[in-house]
């Protein structure tokens, strides 16, 4: 085994022990500390994904040398890499794009916390997307839920801790449920591996025994992820969270941790019950007419919102409504698109959320669209910004949203049944994205409006302006070359069988 | 040199605002240097091109942007860069009276490569991306004033058209899944073994796909965008909501109709029926909104509502000669209805009269300015001897020639908006010149004709209307064998 | 699925008192109620855990007496599950409880509805 | 070069400069220039007619479709009445016009409606008489809205609306026939080959009922005829009677072209077009009678008379027999003159007296004796006593119809066209009863005798002269035509 091999261990293990140095490092080296962890865990990941791309085989880690059954494993294939590094990224560019909001919104005292929940955060997102431990899953997925509802309420304010209660409640409620779903499914296999319920799995399915409550326990775990992943009749915790919290932590929670339990759900759907038989529960189909439903109704209530931030976050409802459908689809092309879309909505989300945050500084902090008009012109870098990841949102051609709607109208028409349905959803949640981001594009550029705002020129903010550079890049990128990261999505999917 | 034909008005626009002109004159002989230089070499291209497509980037799997030249290209490039040069030296002098100039020439330049972009288009896709592009380069343009009104107005311009974007990309996903290319073959992609029974869900996505790009078309009911932004620079309304923009998406549609989806495939189907029903009523509908609206831009702009629609009629008669139809009424209304909006822009520059109940006696005050605008009125009418003739007669006979009961009732409703037409145009230029017995023209003795710059096109756009008119057969004849895939 | 459940007494309770666990976690407004809630859900998975696990006639897995035998113990792994689980569901109530804590120093007040509504007049 | 468009370009483009020239001129050069130019474009004409080149092909439109012009028999009928009306009402308006504003303009496009006038009686396929048929409009209601009062205003936009719907209607038909025929070139007899019993037929039936009703509208037929009466009081009186006698006329030239040269007179002849074309035909003879009779201002009365008299001309032509078409065409003629010199009669009552209405109008004829005569003369004439040109037409008319094969209208028509010969009585006598016989209570005292200028009583004069003539020698007419509309039918 290639040393590379241990990469995916390293690199949760230095993220989980580096939150506890930083608790006691001053706020600076704290910070230092922070960035270099995750630009760490980007490179190897990097490395990782490359190393699994030349080899084309996935592999799996023992923990600890235990053979399965008996032990804990790590499993890697291109997927988890690729997973792995776009977080980083986004992670990275998010703390960076956030930095100065962050002094001014969160006590001086709680820096530290902060990066130790970054940190905390990061080791559990890599532990979700690597770990091929069900048990283990969930563990992390409750240090998920708690490192997630610190970076809520880091900024102390009433609605950020009414919010992180609520965002708590839910979460457990949803881990409850996927707890409950994991303890039956033990129950019936006898397994905590993955790979090893998966055979039982088939092979209950083979001898017809236990139907039942093996879709009970399935059933279970996909609502408890769907609760906290904020799937849309779950999403009420979901505005106040986003919309309150310091903007790292907004960016950050969109784009990143409900994609960490997405994630986790395909590779239950892949690894634990096998694609074929979750494709022939109803199941799918549930979870296709949420994500029709989520796609309307998450940008209706956008629609309908005064405030630039939560208006941002109504649309990760709609966002996530479309990943959903491309579940319900229920085919591979259906996977992939929504697997794209995982990538374009996080790094599209992420600049929202930062260049959001630039645009309120121009308007005397306010986030009410009244107060935005011509902030545009007062911070350029993030007009331009706000307009790229808007323009992205609706799709159109060059930006990230243009191929993932592609794919999902692509991976539609191979389905039967659900092809018109899917396509006129598509169509009108275009229309329903564009009133309202378009909306905002043309306030912010409205007329000059109120001159007493300040201008912010590049100067003023260059890590900002930088960070949202790269995240148009990143935007673009997807955009424009999106065949090898397609074809890497494949043939991840294809590893995980 | 296709993407340098489309780049550099792109970038001599994004160069306006960088350079450093010392004098207003400058500036204008390097954008009309500039819009000149390209319009030569697409002329020169048009007349030079081969076959071959030209391949720039690949998207994912199969899809790519790629151009190519070919007959509806030609017809669509020679247009647009033959009245490009034109519509910039009248907004030089239009703009001498508005606010930002720099902006406005900005995106104005840059709107010719996208338009261009559009029209060498190689596949559905390359379209489509131009095609969004067009909306996103030509919002600034119409919020340019960036009073409410103008803001109001963009904004609806862009839910309009983003969203009938959207439809348009599902008839874009069809012909990806169930085509054997994307790209634009006279008669059709579509692979009938690969679609099976599934025509009728085919069918609908047509005409999903046809409202989509029929957006950018105004066809009835999304049209209400268009009168909207006529509060944009008359040179926008004129050269981008009479032609560039709103032939865009005639365009499209041609393009969707003819060169994707394949008129083998659709004529006769419902999906013709029901196109050609709400395009026949849009020709009726904007033209008795026209006979009803008093403000002067907004009556044309839904005279170009219902003028659209006639090229569209003759799209949807899917016939060689249907499309030999649309495509001449695309070419001579684009004349015919930039010569009046320019008239009307030359009006409120003057005077700064907006309304038709303001205009009484005018037309001894601008004579050549109403002498013109009442030559495109007639042309519009379709009376004999001018362009506009000359589209109706062929959109007419190819109506006749497809034995279509429907279409024969499309001519009736093509010849009840010339009645229409008629009307409101007429009644503007009977408003100029009898203004009646006891009108007092002591108000009006500052209102005279505007300087060169605006009448050069003014003059140079009635030549064409007459031309066009009185000898159509070499350029109607060259659009027919662009209909027939000669080219 | 009958007369299993009569068989499986014990998982039918775990499932009763998780439904109650999980309605209380829903629909209580009271926080301290809401954490009572959770903590019920979770013992009740817990019961479900410690009862596919035990065998019958045998001891809990701690090696008593030198009897390494598999035969005379139940299945140590659900008992590591109900253990972790324990774990973090103290650690989990614990944040709730620090969390209620702060909303009631603030808003004086234990119930969530309220101090929505007390949000909603702060405005914002 | 092209002799044949002389007579067309030059009135278009000398009446274009006087439009087009920004300064106003003295009244005399105006008249001058004016009054020689209807002269040489009368020339023009009459020598066109004489020694030209029968036809022409100026150029082509689209591919098949040229700007073709083509002499023929009922070419030189309507020019020839044209020439005469034109000139006549012309000189007429140099003394009428004196105080009117912008009389320049009036000249201007009364010259232009002159030459495209011509135009389209030279015209020798259907869109080239389309392409004259609109222009005609188009320079025709200037003159209609002349006086710029808000009521000739819209007078001149319902005459420019209603001639452009019927416009309109028959290019519908053009299309149609463009697709059915190899060429659009007048043919006598027809050049359509379909049978009205094909599917292609019973469509064309359609289309030719549409073409009726829409050349119709310009010959004020039922029921598009309500511009008539709007349109001619409006205008001045010297228009009126441009519009009354020749303009109308085109109405009924395009017909004589669509039916007789284009469609052919077997295709229609016993379909339901023909007898819904009767029926109009009728109504509209008896209707526009009754509404004269009704009517108590002059002019609309004789606008009325106009609607009328027309639709004995459609009715000629409608019953698709030798006779009735002959006498069609003698009446195109008779009533041209003579509605020609009713209106400038009008015009010079108005002028001198400044009244409009016919009970106001007592004694006048010992005011204007001469004109009352000429009033007199040209009335009978219209009401069709012998020997004025009325009779003879009418005569025709009528043994046409009986002869025709229509079925019961063999019965109606005559009865009608005497019934309204009756109401035309009616409405055009009072007026020489009461300018002659003003009644015992008369003032006699207050006469005076106020004849008008001799720019005007010369032009009514001749035009009364002419009309006697017809009916004194119909023959030189008849004999011409003989040949000719048996070619057709």
């Amino acid at each position: 085994m290639d040393f590379v091999c241990n990469f995916p261990f390293f690199s949760i293990l230095i993220s989980l022990f580096s939150g506890t140095i930083c608790s006691i490092l001053p706020e600076k080296a704290a910070k230092a500390v922070n960035r270099i962890v995750i630009a760490a865990v980007g490179v190897m990941s990097g490395i990782l994904l490359l190393y699994l791309l030349g080899t084309g085989e996935s592999f799996v880690y023992w923990m600890g040398h235990f053979p399965a059954p008996w032990g804990n494993e790590i499993r890697a294939g291109v997927l988890e890499a690729g997973m792995a590094l776009f977080f980083c990224i986004i992670m990275y560019l998010s703390m960076a794009g956030g930095a100065h909001k962050l002094f001014d919104e969160v006590e001086e005292s709680k820096h530290n916390l902060y990066y130790i929940l970054i940190n905390l955060l990061l080791s559990s997102l890599l532990a979700l997307v690597y770990t091929n431990d069900m048990f283990t899953a969930y563990v992390f997925v409750e240090i998920n839920t708690i490192s997630a509802c610190g970076l809520i309420m880091i900024r102390q304010v009433g609605r950020t801790i009414e919010a992180a209660v609520r965002y708590m409640i839910m979460s457990l409620l949803g881990s409850g449920l996927f707890l409950f779903g994991l303890c039956i499914m033990y129950d019936l296999t006898g397994h905590l591996l993955m790979s090893n319920i998966k055979e039982s799995v088939a092979l209950l399915i083979q001898n017809g025994e236990y139907q039942i409550p093996l879709i009970v326990s399935v059933t279970l775990m996909c609502i408890g992820l769907c609760i906290k992943s904020a799937l849309f009749p779950f999403h009420a915790w979901l505005p106040d969270a986003y919309g309150y919290s310091t903007v790292s932590s907004a960016a950050i929670l969109s784009s990143l941790v409900s994609k960490g339990y997405i994630f986790l759900l395909i590779k239950i759907i892949y690894r634990v019950i096998g694609f074929d038989i979750f494709n022939s529960t109803r199941i799918i189909d549930v979870l296709f007419v949420f994500g029709l439903m989520g796609m309307i109704f998450g940008s209706l209530s956008a629609i309908k919102e005064n405030d630039i931030r939560r208006m941002i976050a109504y649309s990760s409802v709609a966002q996530i409504g479309y990943i959903y459908m491309g579940f319900g689809m229920g085919t591979q092309a259906g996977m992939v698109a929504s697997v794209f879309h995982i990538l374009s909505h996080a790094a599209t989300k992420s600049l929202l959320f930062i260049a959001a945050i630039g645009l309120t500084e121009v308007s005397g902090g306010s986030r009410k669209f009244i107060d935005l008009t011509g902030a545009g012109y007062r911070n350029k870098w993030a007009g331009v910004a706000f307009t790229a990841g808007s323009l992205s949102m609706v799709g159109v051609p060059l930006f990230s949203g243009f191929i993932s709607k592609l794919l999902f109208a692509q991976a539609a028409v191979q389905v039967e049944g659900k092809m018109l349905a899917t396509l006129i959803v598509l169509g009108i949640s275009t229309v329903l994205n564009a009133i309202y981001f378009m909306k905002t594009v043309i306030r912010i550029y409205a007329t000059t409006g109120d001159t007493s705002y300040p201008c912010i020129t590049f100067k003023d903010m260059k890590v900002h302006a930088i960070v949202l550079i790269f995240f148009i890049l990143l935007n673009i990128i997807l955009g424009v070359n999106s065949q090898p990261i397609v074809n890497m999505i494949e043939q991840g999917l294809a590893m995980f069988a | 040199m296709i993407i340098c034909i489309i780049l550099l008005p792109i970038i001599a626009g994004i160069l306006v605002p960088l350079l450093p002109f010392h004098k207003r004159c400058h500036k204008e002989i390097f954008l009309e240097g500039a819009v000149i230089l390209n319009s030569i070499l697409v002329w020169y291209l048009l007349l030079h091109h081969s076959e071959s497509t030209f391949l720039l980037a690949h998207f994912t799997g199969d899809l790519n942007i790629s151009f190519r030249v070919d007959g509806m290209s030609m017809v669509f490039a020679g247009l647009v860069s033959g009245l490009w040069p034109f519509a910039t030296l009248y907004a030089f002098e239009y703009m001498t009276k508005e606010k930002h100039e720099n902006s406005f020439f900005l995106f104005y330049t840059m709107t010719y490569g996208v338009t261009l972009g559009i029209a060498f288009a190689a596949n559905l896709l390359t379209m489509y991306f131009f095609y969004e592009l067009l909306t996103l380069v030509t919002v600034p343009l119409v919020m340019h004033t960036l009073t409410r009104e103008a803001v109001l107005a963009s904004r609806k311009y862009l839910y309009y058209s983003l969203g009938g974007a959207a439809f348009a990309f599902i008839g874009l996903i069809m012909v990806i899944v169930y085509g054997n290319t994307t790209d634009f073959i006279l008669g059709g992609v579509l692979d009938l073994a690969k679609i099976g029974d599934r025509t009728n869900v085919l069918l609908l996505i047509y005409v999903m796909a046809f409202m989509g790009f029929g957006v950018k078309a105004a066809v009835c009911p999304f049209n209400s965008w268009l009168p909207q932004a006529g509060v944009a620079p008359t040179p926008v309304t004129a050269l981008l909501h009479a032609v560039a923009v709103v032939k865009s998406g005639a365009f499209a549609i041609i393009r969707l109709t003819y060169y994707s989806f394949g008129t083998e495939f659709l004529r006769g189907t419902w999906a013709q029926t029901t196109v050609m029903i709400v395009v026949m009523f849009t020709i009726v509908y904007g033209c008795s909104r026209a006979v009803k609206e008093t403000h002067i831009k907004r009556r044309l702009a839904y005279s170009t509502i219902s003028n659209l629609s006639y090229i569209l009629f003759g799209a949807v008669i899917m016939t060689p000669l249907g499309l030999t139809g649309a495509i001449t009424h695309l070419v001579f209304h684009a004349v015919m209805k930039i010569s009046s909006f320019f008239c009307a822009g030359a009006i409120m520059h003057q005077t700064d009269k907006r309304y038709v109940h303001e205009l009484n006696g005018l037309g001894y005050r601008m004579p050549c300015v109403f002498g013109i605008f009442t030559i495109s009125a007639l042309a519009l009418m379709g009376v004999p001897g001018l362009a506009g003739f000359i589209s109706k007669w062929n959109l007419a006979q190819a109506a006749v020639d497809s034995q279509n009961p429907l279409a024969y009732g499309g001519i009736a409703c093509l010849l009840i908006s010339a009645l229409l037409t008629a009307i409101y145009m007429l009644s503007i230029v009977v408003r100029a010149f009898f203004p009646g017995k006891d009108f007092d023209d002591s108000s009006l003795q500052d209102a005279h004709d505007p300087n060169w710059k605006m009448l050069l096109p003014l003059f140079v756009f009635t030549v064409f209307i007459i031309l066009f008119g009185i000898h159509s057969q070499s350029i109607v004849n060259f659009f027919y064998d662009v209909a027939a895939g000669v080219y | 699925m009958g007369p299993n459940l009569w068989i499986n007494y014990g998982e039918a309770v775990a499932a009763i008192l998780f439904c109650i666990g999980f309605t209380n976690l829903l629909l209580q407004t009271n926080l301290i109620k809401k954490i009572i809630g959770l903590n019920i859900m979770d013992s009740a998975i817990y019961l479900f855990l410690a009862e596919k696990g035990y065998i019958a006639g045998r001891t809990a897995p701690i090696v008593t007496d030198g009897v390494t035998n598999v035969e005379a113990y139940i299945n140590p792994i659900p008992s590591g599950l109900v253990l972790t689980g324990i774990v973090v569901s103290v650690s989990v109530s614990a944040l709730m409880l620090s969390l209620t804590i702060r909303l009631y120093i603030r808003y004086h007040s234990l119930d969530l509805d309220e101090i929505a509504a007390q949000l909603k007049k702060e405005g914002r | 070069m092209y002799p044949i468009l002389l007579p067309i370009l030059f009135p278009i483009l000398a009446g274009l400069c006087l439009l087009v020239y920004r300064k106003d001129l003295e009244r005399k050069l105006l008249t001058g220039i004016t009054g020689s130019c209807l002269v040489i474009t009368g020339a023009l004409v009459i020598s066109v007619l004489a020694l030209a080149k029968k036809s022409l092909i100026l150029f082509y439109l689209t591919e098949t479709l040229p700007i073709y012009f083509q002499i023929d028999e009922i070419s030189v009928i309507f020019s020839v009445l044209t020439v005469v009306v034109f000139v006549c009402a012309g000189f007429f308006a140099f003394a009428y016009m004196k105080h009117e504003q912008k009389e320049k303009r009036y000249y201007g496009f009364y010259l232009i409606a002159f030459g495209v006038l011509n135009g389209l009686c030279f015209a020798g396929n259907l869109i080239t008489f389309y392409l004259f048929f609109e222009l005609l409009t188009l320079s025709s209601f200037p003159l209609v809205l002349h006086t710029g009062t808000r009521e000739a205003i819209m007078a001149g936009l319902k005459y420019l609306f209603y001639s452009l719907c019927g416009a309109y209607a028959s290019l519908y038909g053009i299309y149609f026939l463009y697709r059915h025929c190899d060429t659009l070139t007048f043919t006598a007899g027809g050049i359509l080959q379909a049978s009205p019993a094909s599917p292609d037929g019973r469509f064309l039936l359609l289309v030719a009922f549409l073409m009726i009703l829409g050349f119709g509208v310009k010959a004020g037929m039922f029921p598009m005829h309500a511009w008539l009466p709007t349109a001619h009081p409006a205008a001045p009186a010297p228009a009126s009677a441009a519009l009354s006698a020749v303009i109308v006329k085109a109405g009924v030239l395009a017909l004589i072209r669509v039916i007789y040269y284009i469609f052919g007179a077997d295709f229609l002849r016993g379909s339901w077009v023909q007898t819904a074309w009767l029926t109009l035909a009728l109504v509209t003879v008896f209707m526009g009678s009754m509404l004269a009779y009704r009517e108590p201002v002059l002019k609309k009365r004789l606008a009325y008379s106009t609607v009328s008299q027309l639709s004995y001309i459609l009715f000629g032509l409608a019953v698709m027999d030798q006779d009735a078409f002959m006498g069609g065409l003698l009446h195109v003629l008779a009533h041209g003159f003579i509605k020609g010199t009713l209106f400038l009669i009008a015009g010079a009552i108005i002028f001198t007296t400044g009244k409009t209405r016919v009970d106001e109008l007592h004694g006048i004829g010992k005011e204007m004796p001469l004109t009352m005569w000429c009033y007199t003369i040209v009335s009978l004439g219209l009401i069709g006593i012998p020997p004025t040109g009325g009779f003879v037409s009418k005569w025709y008319l009528a043994i046409g119809g009986l002869a025709g094969d229509i079925g019961i209208f063999r019965y109606i028509g005559p009865a009608v066209l005497l019934i309204s010969a009756l109401l035309t009585a009616g409405y055009l006598l009072p007026l020489t009863i009461r300018g002659f016989f003003p009644g015992a209570d008369y003032d006699y005292n207050a006469l005076q005798k106020r004849e008008p200028a001799r720019l005007m009583t010369i032009p009514i004069l001749f035009m009364t002269i002419l009309s006697v003539l017809i009916g004194l020698f119909p023959n030189i007419i008849t004999d011409y035509l003989t040949k000719f509309v048996s070619s057709l039918l």
